[in-house]
């Protein structure tokens, strides 16, 4: 399915979320409680059939958090990007984990880089720092006078 | 013609005519012993240099050489330096065995040096049942590595160890077959009585296909039971870092280091000796003049000859296959040595009975 | 630091592999439960190279973040920088000439061979056979001498930059690398001879590691991991990026999904690269190596995402800019990241001994999984 | 060469130190064990990034580390004489690598192989987690440059570690000499 098809086809069926053209792929943006409902209409729709979650990721906006999943049909090789608002103040989002088996480990790295808790996540703790580490080092606002040499 | 037996016989004839019947066996087995632990450390010496210029040939590349010429104090400079290394011994290790387990190592390999021939008429222990002697005693050098595997408190330690007694128990029976496969043919166990019975012709030739068979069985199994690669299970670098001597340092590791390339010599030395004659030159059949010129060249040189032969085609195999895996190594004992090498000493026997050999 | 990290059921054990083991290629950390030989579980845990890459890149500009990436997957640095410079030409619409897409397809395939042959030695020699590694190094020294010569680094090269490669090529370049496509076609059927055709090799790969074509997209593999799977995932085919459209070559796929299909996809893909080469060394245009670009580079406000494929898989490249000259977030999508989470379901219920055939075809790169 | 400060009472390892009136046949002896010391150097296996590849080169075939008799690389740090730190060092690494070093056994000689060894190199600025060169952790004897430095330089580090045993003088003395004479 092209871009526009594409475009077209998720406008029909969420209305009431964004749907623009970026600059490779059709993004969509919409509240963090509609993840699962999204996620599960992708991957289980025969003529979309988004199986194949090729980047898991999350940005900070200073006001709030934006998680950013990259999703690749292995069948019809079309790709979407989702953007999915999540509040700063107390980040939680549903875990992919069980959808995406790959989410797990993706998952684990932006908790302990960004400290979004996933619900449902098998195993949620640290996995690329120690788990005394305090703080969320990828967030903006992060300050490590010790460890960070500013240039 | 060159004989290390007038050496000692002359030798042996001086020390009577000077001192009295005990004194002169209580020199002899000081002068045995210190030969010995002579011979240990220098062979050690050797095939670890050996190992590492083969292993540099196999790999396209030139080795030691740079300590001495041709880098031959290479393996010197590492023992000296295992030596002088801090004696270490990690915490809640079970102190008595983990210093104990390389000893038993080490003694093992030296037992066994006892029967073996090195030269004609040069040998330290001329036994009736010399190659009972070396099954028996050559199975004790795993008690050591468990003890060395349980003692020292790790993982990886007990994991080898616990491999190696698997594989040691195994592959002793296929050792075993090939080895009586040949005293079949000599009815004899004295090491020197096979030796001599080969006299027109070495076992492997004389004795057909079964015993080609019976050599390829032993180099395997031998390959199997000093831990060498292919079925370094016991070690297994990349799996279990060190295998039982993980925890060991200095010179208690030099002792298993040193262990392993003794027990190399022992298995090929006793290979030489069952399928090449030992130290019995190249002999063919009824060809006096042929045979004559052969026997110019000296015993000892003929035995080393035979068994650096052995030791360089084991380093061979080391460098050049991959690992098996634990069960894979059980399978092939079990399910293919074991059959093939028992069918085989029955052949022998038939052969043996009905004078097929030549 | 040192606590227990899992506790364990009667009759099984943990055992700790790594941080610093000879099986891991680098530092990672495996945490598994062992029953007798058999592995229940395996957890991997990262971090040991953890250098924070993506907060780094925050303050670098779109000239310099470059490098960092090739710290990342040093075994492809070319490729790492090729997905960086794309992304970068891509957010300001730079048109690089010809000849420089040419070399940077060469190099890049070069870097893959490289990258393959290592990989070859290394696994042989957690398998136990240790030569292997020093014919591979033989074949890989004479790619880095070219690298060198072209690009003034052996290993970590820095060599392409948006809009374009840094130099042009040494005059050298075109002959020596077509010496070493007639030497390399003799050796690899050596290294066939030697490894392939091995029947404890074989013994030890076949039917190790399954990884079934479902859960191989569901974990997310990528590169010859999936692709011994059965999963169509070259990059360069199903997305082309740079000329590799234009290119004839064929996207290896084996079905079988163990340990031996993904060895047998990786030696092929190296005979695949060489017809790549082949087909570009004696058409590399003349003209410009780099296209003319601002001192500083400043990307539009968006979002920018670029898929390339390394030896190791499907490394993405996605920046957030805010109009600036710095990025405002940079995100590595590391194929040895999303490949090592199947770890655990490859393993489970092998030995201990098969640890080693798997991660070996794995082809792990820690700082790459780590950044 | 660059000799780092470390706290003055420190000993050089593994140098057998020259007592008040030791005879000469004392001397030789040292001498010899130097001697043995300096040419029986087993690294460990240890590589963290970039620098293990460079590693790896200099022991294959081509520069082959192998002819100074370095090639018995031990997986245990029990066994193993020099550290070659290959890579960086980060703060969950750290431990780690305190930890194999204590787990060696005297006489133990580190070298810092690479930029990131010696001072965190281009991973200095802007980073949380990089531990700013390896010398924080474990005291280090000889540092290589580069990034990745080339085998040829890991060779001559290693011959430099050579020589530095082979004086037997303490890490003071060495100091010393180097403000004196400039080498």
């Amino acid at each position: 399915m092209g871009n526009e098809e594409l475009i077209l086809k998720l406008k029909e069926v969420f209305p009431e979320m964004d749907c623009v053209q970026g600059n490779d792929w059709p993004e969509l943006s919409f509240g963090s409680d509609r993840l699962i409902d999204v996620i599960t209409y992708l991957k289980q729709t025969p003529e979309l059939a988004f199986d194949y979650l090729f980047c898991e990721t999350c940005v900070d906006w200073k006001t709030h958090f934006n998680m950013v999943y990259h999703l690749d049909s292995t069948r019809y090789r079309h790709n979407v990007v989702l953007k999915v608002k999540t509040d700063r103040e107390k980040p939680e989002i549903a875990s992919l984990a069980h959808v995406y088996r790959t989410a797990e480990q993706h998952e684990r790295e932006i908790f302990d880089l960004f400290g979004i808790v996933f619900l449902g996540h098998p195993n949620l703790k640290r996995i690329m720092l120690t788990e005394e580490w305090v703080g969320y080092p990828l967030r903006k606002d992060y300050e490590d006078p010790i460890n960070i040499i500013k240039l | 013609m060159f004989s290390i037996e007038n050496i000692t016989n002359s030798f042996h004839n001086w020390l009577s005519s000077v001192l009295s019947e005990t004194l002169v066996m209580l020199v002899e087995m000081g002068l045995i012993a210190i030969a010995a632990i002579a011979l240990f450390a220098v062979l050690g010496l050797v095939l670890v240099y050996m190992e590492r210029k083969v292993a540099a040939v196999i790999q396209i590349r030139l080795g030691p050489n740079r300590v001495g010429p041709m880098g031959i104090f290479q393996t010197s400079a590492d023992t000296l330096k295992l030596v002088l290394k801090e004696g270490f011994m990690p915490n809640n290790v079970d102190k008595f065995l983990y210093k104990l387990a390389p000893f038993v190592v080490m003694i093992t390999a030296m037992l066994i040096l006892a029967p073996i021939p090195f030269a004609k008429g040069f040998q330290i222990w001329d036994i009736n049942i010399g190659v009972f002697y070396i099954t028996a005693i050559s199975s004790i050098s795993v008690i050591g590595i468990l003890m060395a595997g349980w003692a020292s408190n790790n993982k990886y330690s007990l994991l080898g160890a616990m491999r190696s007694g698997a594989q040691i128990v195994s592959y002793e029976l296929s050792a075993g077959m090939a080895v009586l496969s040949i005293i079949v043919l000599t009815g004899s166990l004295n090491l020197n009585e096979i030796i001599e019975s080969q006299r027109n012709g070495w076992w492997i030739f004389k004795g057909h296909i079964p015993a080609l068979i019976a050599f390829v069985i032993y180099i395997i199994a031998v390959t199997a039971e000093t831990n060498r690669a292919p079925f370094d299970m016991a070690e297994a670098e990349s799996e279990l870092t060190g295998g039982f001597h993980t925890e060991y340092a200095g010179m208690r590791f030099a002792l298993f280091f040193l262990a392993e390339y003794i027990n190399i010599f022992i298995v090929c030395a006793i290979g030489a000796t069952l399928f090449f004659g030992g130290w019995m030159p190249f002999h063919i059949g009824n060809w006096e003049g042929f045979n004559h010129v052969m026997d110019f060249i000296p015993s000892f040189v003929w035995f080393f000859g035979k068994t650096f032969f052995l030791i360089f085609l084991i380093m061979w195999f080391r460098w050049t296959f991959p690992r098996l895996r634990i069960d894979q190594l059980l399978n092939l004992e079990w399910k293919y040595l074991l059959p093939i090498s028992m069918f085989n000493l029955l052949l022998m026997t038939v052969i043996a009975i009905k004078g097929w050999h030549f | 630091m040192f606590e227990e990290v899992a506790t364990s059921k009667e009759g099984e054990q943990i055992i700790n592999v790594g941080p610093q083991h000879p099986a891991t290629h680098g530092v990672l950390h495996l945490i598994i439960t062992l029953n007798g030989e058999t592995i229940v579980n395996l957890e991997p845990n990262l971090g040991y190279i953890h250098r924070s890459i993506e907060k780094m890149c925050e303050s670098l500009s779109y000239r310099q973040f470059i490098y960092t990436t090739s710290r990342m997957d040093y075994l492809a640095a070319h490729i790492n920088n090729h997905a960086c410079a794309l992304t970068v030409e891509k957010a300001m619409q730079i048109e690089i000439p010809e000849r420089a897409e040419v070399i940077r397809i060469l190099v890049s395939e070069l870097t893959r061979i490289a990258s393959h042959e290592l990989w070859w030695g290394a696994m042989a020699m957690d398998l136990g056979a240790l030569s292997p590694f020093f014919y591979a190094f033989r074949e890989r020294e004479v790619i880095t001498d070219i690298m060198e010569e072209t690009c003034g680094a052996r290993l970590t090269m820095n060599y392409m930059v948006p809009g374009g490669v840094m130099a042009d090529i040494h005059p050298n370049f075109v002959k020596r690398v077509k010496d070493f496509i007639i030497q390399f076609k003799s050796r690899i059927d050596e290294y066939d001879q030697l490894v392939t055709g091995n029947i404890i090799f074989q013994n030890r790969m076949k039917n190790v590691g399954i990884l079934s074509k479902e859960d191989a997209i569901s974990y997310g593999t990528t590169g010859p991991t999936a692709r011994g799977s059965g999963v169509s995932c070259d990059i360069r085919k199903i997305y082309p990026y740079s000329i590799y459209g234009k290119l004839q070559f064929d996207e290896v796929l084996e079905t079988a999904g163990d340990s031996f299909a993904r060895y047998l996809v990786r030696v092929k893909e190296m005979k695949q690269s060489i017809s790549i080469i082949e087909q570009l060394i004696d058409n590399i245009p003349e003209g410009d190596f780099q296209a003319k670009t601002k001192a500083v580079l400043k990307l539009p406000k968006g979002e920018f995402y670029q898929r390339v494929e390394t030896p190791r898989g499907e490394l993405g490249v996605y920046i957030v800019s805010e109009g600036g000259t710095t990025p405002y977030r940079i995100k590595f999508r590391s194929p040895g990241f999303s490949n090592l989470s199947a770890l655990n379901h490859m393993i489970k219920g092998h030995k201990i001994g098969d640890l080693v055939a798997v991660m070996g075809t794995l082809d792990l790169v820690i700082p790459d999984i780590d950044r | 060469m660059d000799v780092k400060v470390t706290p003055p009472s420190a000993p050089f390892p593994g140098s057998v130190q020259e007592i008040p009136g030791g005879g000469i046949v004392l001397s030789t002896l040292d001498d010899v064990i130097n001697w043995a010391r300096s040419n029986s150097l087993w690294p460990l296996v240890f590589g963290t990034s970039c620098c293990a590849i460079e590693m790896m080169s200099a022991a294959s075939a081509k520069y082959d580390f192998s002819r100074f008799g370095f090639e018995v690389a031990r997986a245990t740090p029990r066994q193993a004489d020099v550290i070659i730190i290959a890579g960086t060092i980060v703060n969950k690494m750290a431990p780690v690598l305190k930890r194999l070093f204590d787990q060696m056994p005297d006489p133990k000689y580190v070298i810092a192989m690479g930029a990131c060894a010696t001072s965190g190199g281009p991973f200095f600025y802007n980073t949380y987690s990089v531990v700013k060169g390896a010398d924080h952790v474990i005291p280090v004897d000889v540092y290589v440059a580069g990034c990745p430095p080339r085998p040829e330089a890991l060779l001559h580090a290693l011959i430099t570690l050579q020589e530095k045993i082979k004086s037997g003088l303490t890490r003071d003395q060495i100091r010393t000499q180097f403000a004196e004479n400039g080498k």
